[in-house]
């Protein structure tokens, strides 16, 4: 069985001035909307996982409708290794942060000894600083993925 | 006695040491080295802390997140968790000293990368021999796994064949754990093992216990190559760069293992029937007798240093397999001793072939190792003390394990599996004297040694290679003389209830 | 190779049939997992951490450790992608 | 007859993911494309999801996402709302079953462009010659 391997990105697509200016437009409402499902998390559907990959898709959309490097102008190689990693470093750094002011891993009412608002309002705080992390690092590992496996990694020409 | 975030520190200490490794390592190519094995031997230290208290005081449980047991997720550092925390940071550290070596000439530029993975695999480790909730064993599986498949994909030749393969059998593994997992919470409604093994028991034990008894334990057999499901292992290891084949190698399956006692024992207990139906057990007995036969066979067949050994290690699964569900005390010591003197030899093992490879070159067909006890004398005696204990001569610590699974073995009545170790003794004697006798005896071929890749170097592998290499040829000697107080005073209290 | 496969997931599909034998039936509000352990998050996760919605509860505190693993699982997912696609040779 | 047949209503959900489970099972294990295979276990993974979504659902059931003032002035009755265990449980198997998708995929990627085929028999011919 012999099945067509051939690239994507070796068809003849011209840009179009719609697809353009819709995606132009859309963009920045997608990524608003990324950013309400992280932080609305605590109060309907939503959370870091949800919100990152909302935010993620932005910058996929970014690519497919013009081409791979116009989304690394808004979105450097370098910014995201450095969001990745630090989005999940504030996960595990909050984790050990609480370990070390005397409650145990993870157990974030162990902060009110920074800020005196309470234990349970700290757990509140806690979920909502840990999805942030994760909705920094889904973001970034999200536009990275597509970048590589679109490009063969060697970010030139996208999908 | 009050729990402590020590062992928390250990786990969390690769973690962040991989972040800050994955930033610096872009920068500085001489970074990461540092902050690795300052990493490593924090972590180790802490292992080694916690272990100490949980010797003196007995050990505890942990919740992390502070909530209580069956809601948030619970950690136990019992007898066996800390000694397996401590065994596997001690590994990781041996393994790292040697590695940073070798990844520095295997593969420059993507160093932070490969160091990345290998302290997050750590980590994860770490997490499994502590975990104490079945879904979290299954993130951490995946953890493990997926940094293993890409350290696999970073090495030589058809590496990325291996690597997919191993990602088809590895989540098909995983996919099957979850399954079976997913079948305890329908039943259950809690994933905590204290609480499942307290539940267990009240359930009468019908067709969906028994399904999910199988397809966990089927799951864990695919990830630990366990014989018949262990098609993806001798090419996805031998085709790892040597730097992460001596943390891989030592560890996934042991700790998979450790896995399969804690499922067995923790969750369900010796006195599920699955485990006391005569029948059941005899079969996977006598399975993992004919694995250990037949992965010697394939042993014997092979002519490379790398494949060899790894048909040894999955005869070696054979052996802690049928171990455990020899299920009698005999055997069940014989298999958690096992599991760290394996580990060891395991570690001393890969750590020579790395020495080996850093003055041979890629290529360890038997025919280049020739002449080597007068090039690497130092090498090839820790090679041959770690052959020793593999054939199970006293009093290296191979010797101690096996005898154990022996008695096991007899006083269960199970001689195919009895036979089957002595077997493999012989086999190991064959293959680990052929191996020496090539390198102490045949002088070098000069018209083909050297001549392909460059000129190597002539003479000992470096120090940074040695050293982990003569640590662990003299932990094998030191485990193996330590055999009694281990038992004594670490395993005897990891023996479940009622064996 | 197609016959193990074949008859290797028969079995595996048998089995599983064969254990949802002793499954409650879809939706019984009486299911052990509906009993055991959530209904404690459902009542507590306004009064203990203040987070109407339990899915985030949940996910980001009782059982957080899971939720940093997941973390770490795509954070490496992404450094494999790396390493495997971003390198020259063939 | 009528017995088993009430036993199947009663929980069809089971039925479908198995059916869907052992499709993937079926397509990881038994087929030659590699694509293939990565589908299959994609469609495993899907069932798996299936099989613990269904089994938090409560017949009548509202979603798990309260409201504050009134549960904490009223108190909550546990038993008119969906399971939310199962919810995060497959949240985190989704997250690991895209992880190992990006990881799968980047792997055949780098096979297709070494070996010039993504069909395992002609691969594993090339890489042992």
């Amino acid at each position: 069985m012999k099945t067509d391997y051939s690239l994507p990105q070796d068809r003849p697509i011209g840009p179009s001035l719609i697809i353009e200016v819709a995606v132009r437009t859309m963009i920045p409402f997608i990524q608003l909307f990324g950013l309400y499902v992280i932080a609305h998390g605590h109060y309907s559907p939503g959370g870091g996982f949800q919100g990152g990959v909302v935010l993620g898709a932005s910058f996929i959309l970014m690519a497919i409708a013009f081409d791979l490097k116009t989304s690394l102008r808004f979105f450097s190689l370098r910014a995201n290794a450095v969001m990745a990693s630090s989005g999940v470093f504030i996960y595990t750094g909050t984790g050990v942060l609480c370990a070390l002011l005397g409650g145990l891993f993870l157990d974030y009412s162990a902060m009110d000894a920074l800020l005196a608002l309470g234990p349970v309002e700290w757990r509140s705080m806690g979920v909502f600083i840990v999805e942030l992390g994760v909705g920094l690092a889904v973001t970034a590992i999200m536009a990275s993925l597509f970048w590589d496996l679109s490009s063969g990694g060697d970010m030139e020409k996208g999908l | 006695m009050t729990p402590t975030n020590l062992h928390m520190y250990a786990l969390a200490a690769p973690l962040i040491g991989a972040f800050a490794v994955m930033v610096a390592g872009r920068y500085s190519r001489r970074a990461v080295a540092p902050i690795v094995l300052g990493v490593l031997s924090f972590s180790f230290a802490a292992a080694l802390a916690v272990f100490l208290r949980v010797l003196s005081g007995g050990g505890f449980r942990y919740v992390v997140g502070n909530w209580l047991a069956p809601y948030g997720i619970e950690l136990s550092v019992d007898h066996l968790g800390s000694l397996m925390q401590v065994l596997v940071s001690g590994v990781a550290l041996t393994a790292s000293v040697s590695a940073v070596q070798s990844v520095a000439a295997d593969l420059e530029d993507r160093q932070h990368l490969f160091f990345t993975l290998y302290l997050i695999l750590i980590a994860g480790l770490h997490g499994l021999v502590l975990t104490a909730d079945a879904f979290n064993v299954y993130v951490l599986l995946e953890i493990a796994s997926i940094t293993a498949y890409g350290l696999i994909a970073l090495g030589r030749g058809r590496a990325i064949v291996s690597s997919f393969n191993y990602v088809i059998m590895g989540s098909t593994g995983a996919c099957f754990y979850l399954l079976g997992i997913g079948y305890l919470y329908i039943l259950t409604g809690t994933l905590n093992m204290a609480d499942l093994a307290r539940i267990i028991p009240t359930l009468q034990s019908g067709p969906a216990l028994a399904t999910a008894f199988s397809f966990c334990l089927v799951g864990l057999w695919i990830k630990m190559a366990f014989f018949p499901l262990h098609v993806w292992l001798p090419n996805a290891y031998s085709d790892m760069p040597d730097g992460a084949a001596v943390l891989v190698a030592p560890l996934m399956t042991k700790v998979t293992v450790y896995l399969m006692i804690r499922f067995m024992f923790s969750i369900f207990s010796p006195a599920y029937e699955f485990i006391q139906h005569a029948g059941v057990q005899h079969i996977v007995v006598n399975v993992a007798a004919v694995g250990i036969v037949c992965a010697s066979a394939l042993a014997l067949g092979q002519k490379d240093l790398r494949r060899m050994l790894t048909y040894v290690i999955v005869a070696e699964v054979g052996y802690m397999v049928g171990g455990v569900w020899l299920a009698n005390a005999q055997g069940m010591t014989g298999a958690i001793l096992h599991i760290v003197n394996d580990a060891l030899m395991t570690l001393c093992l890969f750590l020579a072939v790395s020495a080996m490879a850093s003055r041979v070159g890629g290529d360890l067909g038997f025919e280049h190792l020739r002449g080597l006890f007068r090039r690497m004398p130092v090498t090839m005696a820790a090679l041959s003390v770690a052959a020793l204990s593999m054939i199970g001569v006293p009093p290296t610590c191979g010797f101690f394990s096996k005898w154990y699974l022996l008695l096991g073995g007899i006083q269960a009545g199970q001689w195919l599996y009895a036979g089957a170790l002595i077997f493999s003794s012989l086999v190991n004697a064959v293959l680990f004297f052929r191996v020496i006798e090539i390198a102490y005896f045949r002088t070098p071929d000069e018209s083909r040694n050297g001549q392909g890749h460059g000129t190597p170097p002539a003479g000992e592998a470096p120090a940074m290679m040695l050293q982990p290499l003569v640590v662990s040829a003299a932990a094998l000697i030191a485990v193996g003389l330590a055999t009694g107080p281990l038992v004594q005073n670490v395993i005897r209290f990891a023996l479940p209830g009622g064996i | 190779m197609k016959r193990i496969a074949l008859v290797s997931t028969l079995l595996a599909g048998a089995l599983l049939i064969w254990g949802t034998r002793d499954f409650p039936p879809w939706g019984d509000p009486n299911a052990p997992a509906s009993l055991h352990v959530s209904p404690t998050y459902i009542e507590g996760t306004v009064k203990d951490t203040s987070i109407p919605n339990a899915v985030t509860s949940v996910l980001g505190d009782y059982r957080g450790y899971d939720t940093m693993f997941e973390t770490i699982v795509i954070f490496c997912a992404g450094i494999v992608v790396v390493s495997v696609l971003r390198r020259p040779d063939a | 007859m009528e017995a088993i047949l009430d036993e199947i209503i009663a929980k069809y959900n089971y039925w479908i993911y198995v059916v869907l489970m052992m499709i993937g099972f079926y397509a990881m294990i038994g087929k030659n494309n590699l694509v293939k295979k990565l589908l299959g276990m994609n469609i495993f993974q899907t069932a798996i999801i299936l099989m613990f979504i269904s089994s938090g659902v409560k017949k009548g059931g509202l979603i798990p996402v309260l409201d504050k003032q009134a549960a904490l002035e009223h108190g909550v009755n546990a038993a008119l709302i969906n399971n939310p265990v199962p919810h995060v449980l497959m949240l985190t198997a989704i997250v690991v079953s895209v992880s190992v998708t990006g990881v799968a995929l980047a792997l055949i990627q780098r096979i297709h462009r070494r070996y010039g085929t993504l069909e395992e028999n002609e691969i594993l011919e090339k890489a042992d010659r």
